[in-house]
């Protein structure tokens, strides 16, 4: 089979289902509605998996474009087309794999929703705008399936639109991705306005052959190139929930959990990491900028991290830790690593997935519990569900060997072998902030005993089959996924020749530009030094969080904090007020501006200037319509008057 | 005997409008003494008469009669027809009105047929005293058709505010016709011309006697600052006279005042002419439109609106020329036909005379009378100057003479003017259809004759502003001397 | 040795101006076309007038028709009287007037 | 051999299809004792006969190249030398995609009326008829006097909508529709007469038809006065900012009908009006205004998108959002760029499709729920999953959400305007496609979505065949026009590249002093019309 020349087929299918599911099944045939459901994201993942491999193992051009069709005409021609390149392949890959998983989760986790039709709808819908914003070959269609993966995400939260909460989330987060669209949308047009073409490889190619055009000043003291990529990171600061515009990710949790684990964990978040990598050319010409990502990479990952550390809600903690986990993908982006970036956004797709779906075993066999102050002790009745929990959280903290730690361990070597000690220092902080609170949630939920009712333990049972296997099925990824990177200087010091795959791999999509230093090349020493240094902080949050909320100590770490440290416990449970802060700078004051235009502006200004004028001539005419007195003799005398006047005015 | 003074049958015949409508009164007039049980049948022979006046005028040889005191042209043709025009939609409304009144006699049907002949006269006459005697003739007629109901005080309040001013202002016109006789030493329009030409006369005086002409004129056609009678007669006098007083004596009176400005502005007197009519246009538009905005009572509001209209056919005496012919006949063709059949369908619905006819009343009426309200309708919005109706082609006329001849100012008038009309007219369509029914009318007749009235001035409106060109090709022929 | 035509003319105006300053401040209906009446013969004194200065007759004729004009009018002026007296009562125009505004 | 009207009437020709829905539904006026069913069907049988006729015609010439697709034969309309006015319409790639709107809207609004509209059905529908007839015609007018009789023609019909079908303040609404729309066009009236004469002036022969008046080239400061009364007239019918305070009490008292065409189309005739008249007329003058122009559809845009964030009432959100988008267009407008003009055409198109379903969708709750204001809604998802699905996609629509239709228009125009160097109206505008989302989010927060507050929509039953069927088509074109807009743009493209080259080399060259005639351009019209006419007088 040729599964290269079937590339557009890949998303395809996915929106086939969802069309068949959404406008042809009807409620009631669940059989029906599951095989349309798993179907449509399996073929599209046999099929990626096929393009993939046939891909890699050379049988395709380098790299590979299939334009469909032309959607639009003339100056402005645009096509509707796919491209496969090592980027793409990778996350397709981690799309199309973990997505399928999070499908089969939701049969069993989704199975007696009454909207289960609809969720899977929408769920494949969002499997074709990621695969379409992934395979894209032009801004174009990355920004379609940016959108779309975009309103799938506020479909999806609001999925329990009969509640007051869910809906509400879904619009903040559709609002607070569209900021980011807009800059996004900018900056696709200034690209557009100078290059004359959205795609990716004509844009990189001109760059390559005339970086001087991308460093030209363009506004504000910004080169193009500087202009541009701000605008995207303002767009991936939205899509991926950095710092400022975040807000939305840890609301998103109202949606069913897989969602969680699908869009708001492994893929949609992601995308603008992936975004950043893949126009890395012009990152790489704008280090003002890919410091500047850089920084807020790191601030958004020490900041939520903390928040993390407060939060009782366990999607909560998760949510949290993924906007951590982004704006560690963003430090690397920004210092340089893009292959990290990447890396450990594909390690971190199956462990964050992992460990979603496993909060939404525990959360399934609690009836719909998330608050981990009422659990505890639950290892012994979820026997499936703790150690693969248990799995991701070693993978997340940064424990050899499992994936978590050669991605995060990449970055950070990236971040010193820049010379960004600070952000080294804010990094290898969070790792141990992340060690820590997520070992929080394991001792919380899994360790001590039980805080809930009894009725909710009488009801504690594992999750069915259709659940645990894409468990043990994403534990298996949370393991090995890490081996395909392990860093060159490991091998180099075992002795063995370099399978970093990884880098090699994506080594094409790596635009090397002149006089752009990036190999910054540390020694192995360094290297090992670097690695001992951030296992031993993950274990030593471990280990706090071991002392402080380990066996039976339950919450009373958290009183004490609470008591000894009001203000600070305050501060991090309410997220830093952020939500409010915005409601009251932005919201408020926007909202008082809308109605002054319209109560102020179009009310009393227009309309009231029309209705005078208005009142003014229909009050001239009532004042004068009295000059009509009904007397004759006044009649005659402005006859008389008249006459006169005008001969007068007639002879001077 | 002097052979210059004998009538000879060429000159008699060259009266033959005249005379078949005078006859026509006459004889109305004997019939109602001695056959009144025909009464019904009174108003079809006057249409009849009309008809053959109509008729006589279009065959009537060019030229001047009578040693010059009257004239035949195409374009005295044109504007009596639409004087005609206007007598026989008078003529047709009216025996509903009348009978419904109780006040069906030949009287009727003879005053407006006298009128008429008085009006073509007007048209035709080049002379000062014909023109005198003409108008008297049509005032007198009108006064008693505007008393014409004499059980009502509003309608003999409204003939004698109309004599009364009437007879104030001709005096005026005599004492004109005396100055500018006295200072040229002539009353024929030709003889004052030549006379102009040769620089004769006091210019002071001449100025006040053409002034006093002028303003006899502009009080017919109810200019502003001469205007005040016209609100109270339409609204006093009975609506089917009204709907004939409003545009019959309109033309015929503009035809003089065309006329004279003519005469004058091309004199060396003329000066400041072009101005004076500016002025009264302007004045008249923007009062007529104001006044009507607050009228509350439907014919009041249309006396005010025709006011304004005249304010709008001044426009091309205000850069006056053989050319301002065209426009002004355009317009008053067209307000002929939505003027009067505002008017008629007034007449027929509003169903007691002696009441105010508020316009609120209207509401509701028009899923009540489908027909007419729909007229009615079309007339508003002809009178708006809305396209696809006759009232737009002539303002587009008008506007477009204001705009080749440098008077872009009074088009911009105008323009201000018409959407303050908009308004007012609009109101009565929106009481029409838009409002609940808030009285069942009484005592409505609505007749065959109001209702082929009715028809054809609406339909005609709207003629005229879809298909114009076989009216607009008479138009031009009417002017192909000029 | 005749009277200068100018002083016809000013006796004309001023009758005539006399006869308008009567007509705009009486309030009885027929003192106010009595007031117009000699507004008319002013205008025809002028008329007169003139016709003898410029050995004119068309000036008379122009009076001779004033006359019969005014004659009518007086009659058709008069009935109106009699009509509004007799519904209203009256002749003082300050009080005819049911139609205004 | 000369045509006559009757000839043009009968004729496979664009007069037939602008005169076919007033001529057929005269009828209508005399069916007052007939069933109701009898007179919708009749009216709808009308509406769908038009729609093939329009369909048929332009089908029939779908391949030709150039940029007319077809012309009548000229025929003589008001003729009274030198002040001739000449009858004449053609159908060109401007033109032609909201023509087909119009046509596509008319049955869709009628049977979106079938039960909204409870008296007087055969008034309505013979209403609807007229105004379609009025906007056809305008939208084909070659002769700028010809389209200033059809631009008002519309005016009537419109006004009896609202002020008859409509809500409580429906005569308000209706008289302030009115006077707006006239003060604008009274202006452009004495502008086309200034046109006119000046053409009359240089020739000694008036004319109005836009293909002579194209050649006159004005000093700049007639072009500013005349651009001036243009633009006003336009800018209201748009509406721009300041002027667009009609709008809103306009749509919220019109009946649901009246709201699709008004938004649908009317409103569209203001921005046509534009590009077809305004720029191509007086390129200097056009020129010099661009940035107040841009600023003002900028400030529509966001101005818009704010007041209709706080409204209360559904339709008044959507009345607003109209504001917001139509700027969009302004904006693309005035841009003049290839790209720009083309995304802005389709605008038109798009924001017909997707604020004609989002009114017909409140009218069918307001059918329902006899209320438009918000509070008295909320979790409707549940009764009513359909229409949910409907408002949710004909809302993304409007939001400009990627791969439904009003992406299409927004991206070019944006792309456009920035192309052209606007780049700074570009990047703010962008504010406005956050805020549509804000502000339409919260209409469907507010309507659908949230648990259900009263106990009267507990039960409100979903869509009826009649009503799918109604939105059916437009929501089919909202996607297809989304994901593949190739086939929409591409027939107005010759003739916008042709107009627009036509402005850009009169900008180039400076206004002349004194007015001029530049000699006639090839086979004696403008560009736009020069290439592949389809001579239908010479077929006769």
């Amino acid at each position: 089979m040729d599964a290269l020349s079937l590339l557009w087929w890949i998303p395809a299918l996915p929106f086939l289902g969802a069309a068949v599911n959404g406008l042809l099944v009807r409620n009631g045939q669940k059989g029906l509605v599951t095989f349309v459901g798993l179907a449509a994201p399996g073929a599209s993942m046999l099929l990626g998996l096929t393009a993939i491999w046939q891909y890699a193992t050379g049988l395709a051009p380098e790299p590979l474009r299939q334009a469909v069709y032309s959607w639009t005409v003339g100056e402005m021609s645009i096509d509707v087309a796919f491209r496969l390149d090592p980027l793409s392949a990778v996350m397709t890959f981690v799309v199309t794999v973990v997505g399928f998983l999070i499908h089969v989760y939701s049969v069993g986790y989704m199975g007696r929703e009454e909207g289960y039709r609809r969720y899977f709808s929408f769920l494949n819908l969002f499997m074709g705008a990621m695969l379409l914003l992934v395979l894209g070959s032009n801004f174009l269609v990355m920004f379609v399936g940016w959108e779309g993966v975009g309103l799938c995400s506020y479909l999806l939260i609001g999925y329990y639109f009969d509640q007051e909460f869910p809906p509400e989330a879904g619009k903040k987060a559709f609002v607070v991705n569209r900021i980011g669209d807009f800059a996004f949308l900018v900056g696709m047009l200034a690209l557009f306005a100078s290059f004359g073409t959205l795609e990716f490889g004509e844009i990189t190619e001109r760059v390559l052959a005339a970086p001087e055009i991308a460093k030209a000043p363009y506004v504000f003291g910004l080169s193009l190139a500087g202009f541009v990529t701000l605008c995207l990171f303002i767009g991936a600061m939205g899509k991926s929930a950095q710092i400022p515009l975040y807000v939305w990710l840890p609301d998103a949790m109202a949606g069913p959990t897989p969602v969680s684990a699908l869009i708001h964990a492994a893929t949609m978040v992601t995308a603008g990491v992936y975004m950043v990598v893949r126009t890395n050319v012009l990152y790489q010409l704008a280090p003002e900028i890919s410091l500047f990502v850089a920084g807020i990479g790191a601030a958004t990952a020490i900041f939520a991290a903390t928040i993390g550390l407060a939060q009782n809600d366990i999607k909560k903690v998760l949510a949290y830790s993924t906007v951590s986990q982004l704006g560690y993908m963003f430090l690397a982006a920004g210092v340089g690593a893009y292959v990290a970036a990447i890396f450990h956004l594909a390690t971190h797709a199956f462990f964050k997935a992992l460990l979603f779906l496993g909060s939404g075993s525990v959360i399934h066999a609690m009836g719909g519990e998330q608050d981990m102050q009422k659990m505890g002790g639950l290892r012994k009745h979820l026997p499936l569900t703790y150690p693969t929990y248990l799995i991701a959280t070693l993978a997340i903290a940064g424990i050899p060997p499992l994936a978590g730690f050669f991605s995060k361990d990449e970055i950070l070597a990236g971040a010193f072998a820049g010379h960004h000690h600070l952000i080294w220092g804010v990094g290898i902080l969070t790792a141990g902030l992340t060690a820590c609170y997520m070992f929080r949630s394991v001792y919380l939920t899994f360790h001590g005993s039980f805080r809930g009712s009894h009725e909710q333990e009488h009801h504690l049972h594992e999750s069915p089959k259709v659940m645990t296997v894409p468990l043990v099925l994403l534990a298996l990824g949370a393991v090995t996924a890490g081996w395909i990177g392990i860093p060159t200087g490991l091998w180099e010091m075992a002795g063995f020749a370099d399978h970093n795959v990884l880098h090699h791999f994506l080594s094409p999509v790596i635009a090397t530009l002149p006089g752009v230093d990036t190999g910054h090349h540390l020694s192995h020493s360094t290297e090992l030094l670097l690695m001992l240094v951030s296992v031993a902080v993950a274990l030593g949050g471990w280990l706090v969080a071991k002392r402080l909320w380990g066996g039976e100590r339950g919450l009373a770490a958290d009183r004490t904090f609470a008591e000894r440290l009001p203000f600070v416990q305050r501060l991090l449970a309410n997220k830093y007020y952020v939500d409010e802060l915005y409601d009251r700078v932005i919201v408020r004051p926007l909202a008082g501006l809308a109605r002054g235009c319209w109560k102020i502006v179009d009310t009393l200004l227009i309309d009231g200037a029309l209705h005078v004028g208005a009142f003014v001539t229909e009050l001239t005419g009532d004042l004068g319509r009295f000059s009509t007195t009904g007397n004759i003799r006044n009649y005659a005398l402005y006859f008389f008057a008249g006459v006169l006047l005008l001969f007068w005015w007639m002879i001077f | 005997m002097n052979p210059e003074y004998s009538v000879s049958t060429a000159e008699l015949a060259s009266l033959a409008p005249e005379i078949v409508l005078t006859v026509g009164g006459s004889l109305l007039l004997l019939l109602e003494a001695f056959a009144p049980r025909l009464r019904r049948s009174f108003h079809w022979l006057g249409l009849a008469f009309v008809a053959a006046a109509s008729w006589y005028v279009a065959t009537l040889p060019a030229g001047p009669s009578f040693a010059g005191l009257i004239e035949a042209s195409s374009l005295t043709a044109a504007f009596s027809q639409a004087v005609l025009l206007a007598a026989a939609l008078g003529l047709l409304v009216a025996p509903g009105y009348l009978s419904r009144e109780r006040l069906l006699a030949g009287e009727y049907p003879a005053l407006l047929l006298w009128c008429a002949a008085g009006l073509l006269l007007l048209v035709r006459g080049v002379e000062l005293l014909t023109l005198f005697v003409a108008l008297e003739l049509l005032s007198l007629c009108l006064y008693g058709l505007a008393g014409f109901h004499r059980r009502i005080a509003s309608s003999a309040e409204a003939a004698l505010k109309y004599f009364l001013m009437g007879a104030f202002v001709s005096a005026f016109l005599v004492y004109g016709i005396a100055l500018v006789y006295g200072e040229t030493g002539s009353t024929r329009i030709e003889g004052i011309a030549a006379a102009l030409a040769r620089g004769q006369g006091s210019p002071g005086l001449l100025l006040l006697g053409f002034l006093l002409l002028a303003c006899g004129f502009a009080f017919k056609l109810s200019l502003v600052p001469f205007h005040a009678w016209a609100p109270d007669v339409y609204q006093g006098a009975p609506s089917p006279v009204v709907a004939f007083l409003s545009v019959a004596p309109k033309v015929a009176s503009v035809v003089v005042l065309v006329r004279l400005v003519l005469l004058v502005a091309e004199s060396p007197l003329g000066g400041k002419w072009p101005d004076l009519l500016a002025l009264l246009a302007a004045a008249s538009m923007l009062v007529g439109n104001l006044f009507a905005l607050v009228q509350r009572d439907i014919k009041r509001m249309l006396a005010y609106s025709g006011i304004a209209h005249m304010g709008y056919v001044m426009i091309p005496l205000a850069a006056p020329g053989p050319h301002s012919w065209q426009p002004v006949l355009v317009y008053l063709v067209a307000y002929v036909l939505m003027n009067a059949g505002a008017f008629a369908i007034v007449t027929m619905i509003y169903g007691q005379p002696g009441e105010q006819h508020a316009i609120s009343s209207l509401a509701g009426w028009g899923y009540r009378f489908p027909l007419l309200a729909g007229c009615l309708t079309v007339c508003m919005v002809s009178l708006a100057g809305v396209p696809p109706t006759a009232g737009f082609l002539g303002k587009y006329f008008v506007f477009l003479h204001a705009i080749e001849h440098g008077r872009l100012g009074l088009a911009l008038i105008g323009i201000a003017t018409s959407l303050i009309g908009v308004a007012f007219y609009l109101r009565v369509v929106y009481m029409l259809y838009m409002k609940p029914e808030v009285a069942a009318p009484e005592g409505f007749v609505i007749d065959f004759g109001g209702r082929v009235g009715a028809v054809i001035a609406a339909g005609g409106s709207l003629l005229l502003g879809i298909w114009p060109q076989r009216f607009l090709s008479w138009v031009a022929a009417s002017f192909e001397r000029l | 040795m005749s009277v200068p035509i100018s002083w016809y003319l000013l006796l004309a105006a001023a009758l005539f101006a006399i006869g308008a300053i009567g007509a705009l401040t009486r309030r009885n209906g027929i003192a106010i076309f009595l007031s117009i009446e000699l507004m008319l013969n002013a205008a025809n004194l002028t008329l007169a007038a003139y016709s003898r200065l410029l050995g004119d007759r068309a000036g008379q004729m122009v009076v001779f028709f004033v006359l019969a004009v005014a004659a009518a009018e007086a009659a058709v002026g008069l009935a109106l009287f009699i009509g509004i007296f007799r519904l209203r009562r009256t002749i003082d125009v300050n009080r005819i007037n049911l139609l205004r505004w | 051999m000369s045509t006559s009207f009757l000839d043009l009437l009968l004729g496979d020709t664009i007069t037939r299809f602008v005169f076919f829905p007033t001529v057929a539904g005269l009828p209508l006026l005399l069916m007052r004792r007939a069933p109701a069913a009898t007179v919708k069907i009749y009216a709808l049988v009308v509406s769908l006969v038009e729609l093939a006729l329009i369909g048929l015609f332009v089908v029939g010439r779908w391949g030709s190249t150039g940029a007319l697709l077809a012309r009548d034969a000229v025929l003589p309309w008001i003729d009274l030398a030198p002040l001739s006015v000449v009858y004449e319409v053609g159908l060109d790639g401007i033109s032609l995609p909201l023509v087909l709107l119009t046509g596509l809207l008319l049955p869709i609004v009628l049977l979106g009326s079938w039960n909204g509209i409870d008296k007087h059905w055969g008034g309505y529908a013979f209403s609807m008829l007229l105004l379609t007839t009025g906007i056809l015609g305008a939208l084909v007018a070659l002769d700028l006097f010809v389209f200033y009789v059809f631009w008002e023609v519309m005016l009537i019909p419109m006004y009896l909508i609202i002020g008859i079908w409509g809500a409580e303040r429906r005569i308000y609404a209706a008289v302030k529709f009115f006077l707006f729309t006239m003060a604008g066009s009274l202006l452009m009236l004495i502008g086309i007469l200034w046109l006119g004469w000046t053409y009359g002036r240089l020739t000694g022969v008036w004319s109005f038809r836009y293909e002579d008046l194209l050649r006159l080239e004005l000093p700049i400061d007639q072009q500013l006065w005349l651009f001036g009364a243009f633009a006003i007239a336009f800018a209201i019918k748009v509406p721009m900012f300041p002027v667009h305070t009609w709008l809103p009490d306009a749509h919220v008292e019109a009946p649901t009908g009246g709201s699709v065409i008004l938004a649908g189309i009317l409103l569209k005739l203001g921005t046509y009006g534009f590009l077809r008249f305004a720029l191509p007329l007086f390129p200097h003058a056009a020129d010099r205004l661009t940035p107040w122009l841009l600023a003002l559809a900028l400030v529509g845009i966001v101005y818009g998108a704010l007041v209709a964030w706080v409204q209360v009432d559904m339709k008044k959100l959507v009345a607003y959002s109209s504001i917001a988008h139509l700027g969009f267009v302004m904006l693309g407008i005035m841009a003049c760029d290839l790209v720009a003009w083309q995304g802005a055409l389709i605008q038109m198109v798009n924001h017909g499709l997707s604020t004609g379903a989002l009114f017909l969708l409140v009218g069918m709750l307001y059918e329902r729920r006899h209320t438009k204001k918000f509070e008295d809604f909320g979790g409707l998802a549940k009764p009513m999953p359909w229409f949910a699905t409907v408002l949710v996609f004909s809302t993304l629509a409007s939001v400009g959400l990627p791969a439904l239709n009003g992406f299409v228009g927004e991206f070019m125009i944006l792309v456009g305007t920035f192309k052209a160097g606007w780049r700074w109206f570009a990047a703010l505008s962008t504010v406005g496609v956050v805020l549509a989302a804000i502000y339409l989010l919260k209409m469907l927060q507010q309507t659908i979505w949230g648990p259900i507050t009263r106990e009267e929509n507990e039960s409100v039953p979903d869509l009826g065949l009649r009503e799918a069927l109604t939105l059916a088509p437009l929501c089919v074109l909202m996607l297809w026009i989304g994901v593949a807009p190739k086939p929409f743009l591409e027939p107005s493209r010759p003739a916008l590249a042709a107009l627009l080259e036509d402005y850009r080399s009169r900008c180039a060259e400076p206004a002349p002093d004194e007015p001029l005639l530049a000699p006639a351009r090839v086979s004696a019209g403008s560009p736009t019309f020069a290439a592949g006419v389809v001579d239908q007088e010479a077929g006769r």
